[in-house]
């Protein structure tokens, strides 16, 4: 990382302390996750999230408690960042009953209530008419909450995004799109994916006021995330982010990743959003190798304890297969 | 009281709304051109000069995304109605209903139900030919996760919107085309609907004929000219098409013996099938002939009138195939 | 009509005749279809054009005999326009066996193979990915042909639009799409449906060359259409066209036309696609009133002798019902 | 000849590919991530640097479309291949098949045909949750003016991708993902498939057992099972789902007078129905006793793998129904 990049860091050195925290659970999170796979005790479709931290540590942190979050099938760092406990996350991957959604869901369907987490969707696209009617909803019952939707790049070209667009800003609701272009849909390049790859200028066809962010630049993004957060909350309608990021590895744990280039890879690496971050706070003297190691280290340890309560857990018994596939009548 | 004499199903249907609209705030309806057009159907004609915009509100030409959109208004605390023009347009918004809204109570286990309704015209008739005729209750009804009604009186199309709202889990509502002009004397008060029965239109004990929907009538017509010919058919309107209620037809085929199932969507994989699948596990013993259907013909819907007339279930073929099976001239 | 309206036609008398003679049919064959729509010998949804003449005029003098034209359910002006014979179109909607589809399709599905009319499409939306597909189909086969796509406004807010705008421009296909915009969908006007309301400024967001124009204006379209045209052909990637119409009638026979505003009716009637280039033709010499007259007699004879053929034609037997469903095996 | 001596399905339908580009130019594959990645189950890998990315296009995530474009080649004059990852996704692109594919030969009275293939993979049991487990092959099979085929095999998994191609009409055809490393020994030339019947895969007098796709294996691990405790069940193999072979499932029941479908599809209103219909309307008097199936549970497919395995239709449960019906310990 060259000496121009350690431009200062303008947050609470406590929020800053927060973002390279939540950053460096979710890579140590993911990277357990890879392992456990490996293990067998993870199964189905698994996507992670590394490199792209800055992402959601950035934009989640910008919202407000009861604001609403709809995911994608890559939303591990998102749960977790929104306030999920690791082990349940964890749990819910090795399927046992103790995870968010009682194993039910998986890797690719995290959901909670508590934190208004509306997953994890893994029809790309699909969360995005969801936000906009979660927004909808709070517009109509005079609430000002934020409804805030990632998506990828790769989703940009499906019909429901053009659709939930033009629905949110001619409604003028308070959605936040985030587009988390990491310039890959599985091993289709953006170029060969959109005509118009600056998706900005997209959004502009639906005249949503929209922004293209340094993705890893967790501060760019939280500085972005922020004002954006505070327009839509005003009332004055969606906005949109480009989130330009990321993923280090490959799209899922079926993929051989053959479709790019190592040396790309390891360009996008130089700019990984834990250096990046972690590199300033140190140039200003607000973060020392110890303390990163430590913050690190408690990292470490917080996911090893998912992984033990995930390990104990239990499995649902197979008796209750069809619970919650209604709501059951109250008695 | 001034209210007039007579009533329709769609006057029936536009009272159900204006009742859900008025009693609760988080209830609107949705769709496109449901507010200044009045509902394509005429469904919700001045809905919105009383209720207003947001709460009768017409929609862009996007089904996916406010079929969608109306799934997270429903996770939001709202109640919404979604009024889709057509089955066939019903197909562009499936991944939502399905992917989604069918889904996401058991993948989240538990946590999130959507009480969404939507509403949508089915079926053929008006010589609207092949992408604004099918009848695709089927494919809904195999999806578990929703419930499907098929209200075929005026007093079902009436009572069932209610009840749909009052689900705490997406329901489906098909009324078909045909029926929003069926007239019949105001009831004094709304009659209170069963939707845990399977209704017996008409009592008989020589076959049961089952049906729903738009073949309700045309099979009590088949059922009138059968008896005057010594044959006393029962007719079963299903009513709700997900879950099926299984006794009331088991029971009817305990007494009749034979049983012959009204369809108006193709014949094969058609709703029909799934009522004599049941039979022929369930009731096998109780059967003294083969079981028998009468479906669409397996093609899409023509313009032509006689090649409509003959592609659909009719009073004169229900009524053929009933004497078939009991080997009547 | 002012003065200053009457601006030189400067296209060859032959063809600006021809353009007026084939506004003149499809304004006749329309008010033949009311009426018998009224009488009851069309039956289903039947959507007149009456207005939007210039539009398919204008766009299909453009095209060359071998193009494919895909259009929608309002699409009786581009099948005339195109060449199909009157009383084939009128026998269709009286769901003959000598209409166009042997009475299967009726007024919302006119196809001819002959001249590569693939539709009448009633989904909204629906033919736009038909287009894309037969100009990939060109493209392919290195055929320099184009795919001209009739949709409405309302059409534009669909997925469908999304995805195929994409698919053309990413894939430099020989499309042009043709937005007739007559601010209407059903009863729902432009402003109430798009956020974006410039049509032009959604195809940008494809990178497609797009242009508004007067589509009350014949000649206008014309030589729009001939410019997009040539440039598709020439292989630089698909073109956009927004006419800007408006339709006098109501949507379809049922709709009782309560939602706008009877003076706006009145004000685009003003604007007349015949009378505007009738009159202009008049002003300079190139027409006579009774020129105009006996071209309006000889459309209206077309459309009486088109019934006649209509009314003479014979059912397609019930035993035929199943024909067509599937391909019939070759002997 | 060097040849590998095994071949799974999956290289059987690549080499199916290979053949089908190689002998017709207007031939080509299109989908999300046919070419540079190789296919979502790796079917075209290698492909794309045969034969380019032309005819091993790429697409955006756009599944209504580019198989809308798919058809709008068809009527162009090629012959594409529409691969669509997972049958969930094809509810994007519903419409496109069933609106415009499905209707386009008949709206048209006999002008256009759609010589169109889609592929794509469908079933449960690799815990891909609720979004990708599907199997909603009984909804294709509803629709006149397509052809449904299941290659439950390896020979047909080559063998039908031509036919397909040779087909005037729409076809769309169901891969179940569990049969894609299926391997076996590579035949010394592929068999000639014969689409115009279903298979008889295991002869036997006492039973006929229905399935196709994916529960072809297991409903052979259940015959195999069954042999052993005195029980010969026949094992049909439908392969084509629409339209289905009458004559080969009439003819065994006539035989051994009992049958019992396997569907991985959910119960109410599965293919299986459809076939227990037929039975029970054309084949009622061969029976000795009641029809039944094995389907899959009626839930939404959970990720847990106890739950998944619970869900679904497998050889112990398959045995055990046909000992309930043969009354049978
Ligand atoms: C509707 C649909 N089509 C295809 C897929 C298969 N699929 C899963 S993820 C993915 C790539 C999505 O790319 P992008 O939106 O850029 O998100 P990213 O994975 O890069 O985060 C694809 C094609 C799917 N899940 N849903
Ligand atoms: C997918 C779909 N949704 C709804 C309809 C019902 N419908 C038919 S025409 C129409 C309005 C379309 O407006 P526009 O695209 O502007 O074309 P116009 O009728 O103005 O020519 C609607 C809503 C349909 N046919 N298809
Ligand atoms: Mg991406
Ligand atoms: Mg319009």
């Amino acid at each position: 990382m060259d000496e121009s990049s350690l431009t200062p860091v303008p947050l609470a050195p406590e929020l800053s302390l927060q973002l390279l925290r939540d950053m460096v659970r979710i890579r140590r999170f993911e990277e357990a996750c890879a392992d456990l796979y490996g293990q067998g005790k993870i199964r189905g479709f698994l996507h992670l999230y590394v490199g792209e931290e800055a992402v959601a540590a950035g934009v989640l942190h910008a919202l407000a408690a009861d604001d609403a979050i709809v995911a994608t099938y890559r939303e591990h760092g998102h749960a977790l960042v929104r306030g999920m406990p690791a082990g349940v996350i964890m749990a819910e991957m090795f399927g046992k009953r103790e995870g968010c959604c009682r194993g039910r869901g998986g890797s690719m369907h995290l959901f909670d209530a508590g934190t208004r987490f509306y997953g994890g969707n893994a029809i790309v696209g699909g969360g995005l008419p969801l936000a906009v009617g979660l927004a909808l909803a709070d517009k109509m019952q005079g609430r000002s909450r934020v409804s805030a939707c990632f998506f990828g790049e790769g989703a940009a070209a499906e019909g429901a995004f053009h659709e939930s667009l033009n629905l949110a800003a001619l409604w003028r609701l308070p959605v936040l799109f985030c587009c988390e272009n990491n310039r890959y849909a599985m091993g289709t390049a953006l170029e060969r994916a959109h005509a118009e790859t600056d998706m900005a200028h997209k959004a502009a066809a639906y005249r949503i006021g929209a922004e293209r962010v340094d993705g890893m630049d967790v501060v760019a993004v939280y500085e972005a995330a922020t004002n954006a957060a505070a327009a839509v909350r005003a009332g004055s309608g969606p906005r949109f982010l480009e989130l330009l990021t990321y993923r280090y590895r490959a799209h899922s744990m079926f993929d051989p990743d053959l479709y790019r280039d190592k040396a790309e890879i390891e360009r996008w690496k130089q700019r990984g959003p834990i250096h990046n971050l972690s590199n300033r706070l140190k140039a200003q003297q607000q973060l020392t190798e110890e303390a990163f190691l430590a913050l690190d280290a408690q990292a470490l340890s917080e996911v090893a304890q998912a992984v033990t309560f995930a390990e104990r857990g239990t499995l649902e018994p197979v008796a209750d297969l069809l619970k919650d596939t209604y709501t059951e009548p109250v008695a | 009281m001034n209210a007039p004499a007579r009533v329709s199903y769609r006057e029936a249907l536009r009272e159900a709304h204006r009742e859900a609209l008025r009693c609760d705030a988080r209830v609107f309806l949705m769709g496109e051109d449901v507010g200044r057009y009045g509902g394509s159907y005429a469904v919700s004609k001045g809905l919105l000069a009383e209720f207003g915009p947001e709460r009768v509100r017409d929609t862009p030409l996007s089904e996916l995304g406010f079929v969608g959109a109306a799934i997270g208004a429903a996770l939001g605390g709202m109640r919404p109605i979604v009024e889709i023009m057509t089955v066939n347009f019903s197909l562009l918004a499936l991944d939502q209903i399905v992917n989604t809204a069918a889904t996401l109570r058991h993948m989240s286990g538990g946590q999130f139900s959507v009480p969404l309704v939507v509403r949508m015209a089915t079926g053929a008739g008006r010589q609207l030919a092949a992408q604004h005729s099918h009848s695709l209750e089927v494919w809904y009804a195999h999806i578990p996760g929703i419930k499907v009604l098929a209200p075929a009186t005026i007093e079902d199309a009436h009572g069932m919107l209610a009840l749909a709202l009052a689900d705490p889990d997406p329901v489906v509502m098909f009324e078909h085309a045909l029926l929003y002009n069926l007239e019949a004397a105001r009831p004094s008060t709304w009659p209170r609907v069963d939707i845990a029965r399977a209704a017996i239109r008409r009592p008989g004990t020589d076959i049961s004929l089952v049906c729903y929907g738009g073949t309700l009538w045309k099979t009590l017509e088949a059922a009138t000219a059968l008896s005057a010919e010594g044959i006393e058919a029962e007719v079963i309107d299903l009513r709700v098409l997900r879950p099926l209620d299984d006794e009331t037809l088991f029971d009817s085929v305990r007494r009749t013996h034979r049983a012959l199932v009204v369809d108006e969507g193709w014949k094969t994989c058609s709703l029909a099938a799934e009522v004599m699948a049941r039979l022929g596990e369930q009731a096998f013993y109780d059967l003294d002939a083969p079981l028998a259907r009468v479906c669409s013909a397996e093609v899409p819907i023509p313009y032509a009138k006689q090649l409509e007339d003959a592609a659909l279930p009719q009073p004169a073929t229900i009524a053929a195939a009933v004497k078939r099976l009991l080997g009547r001239p």
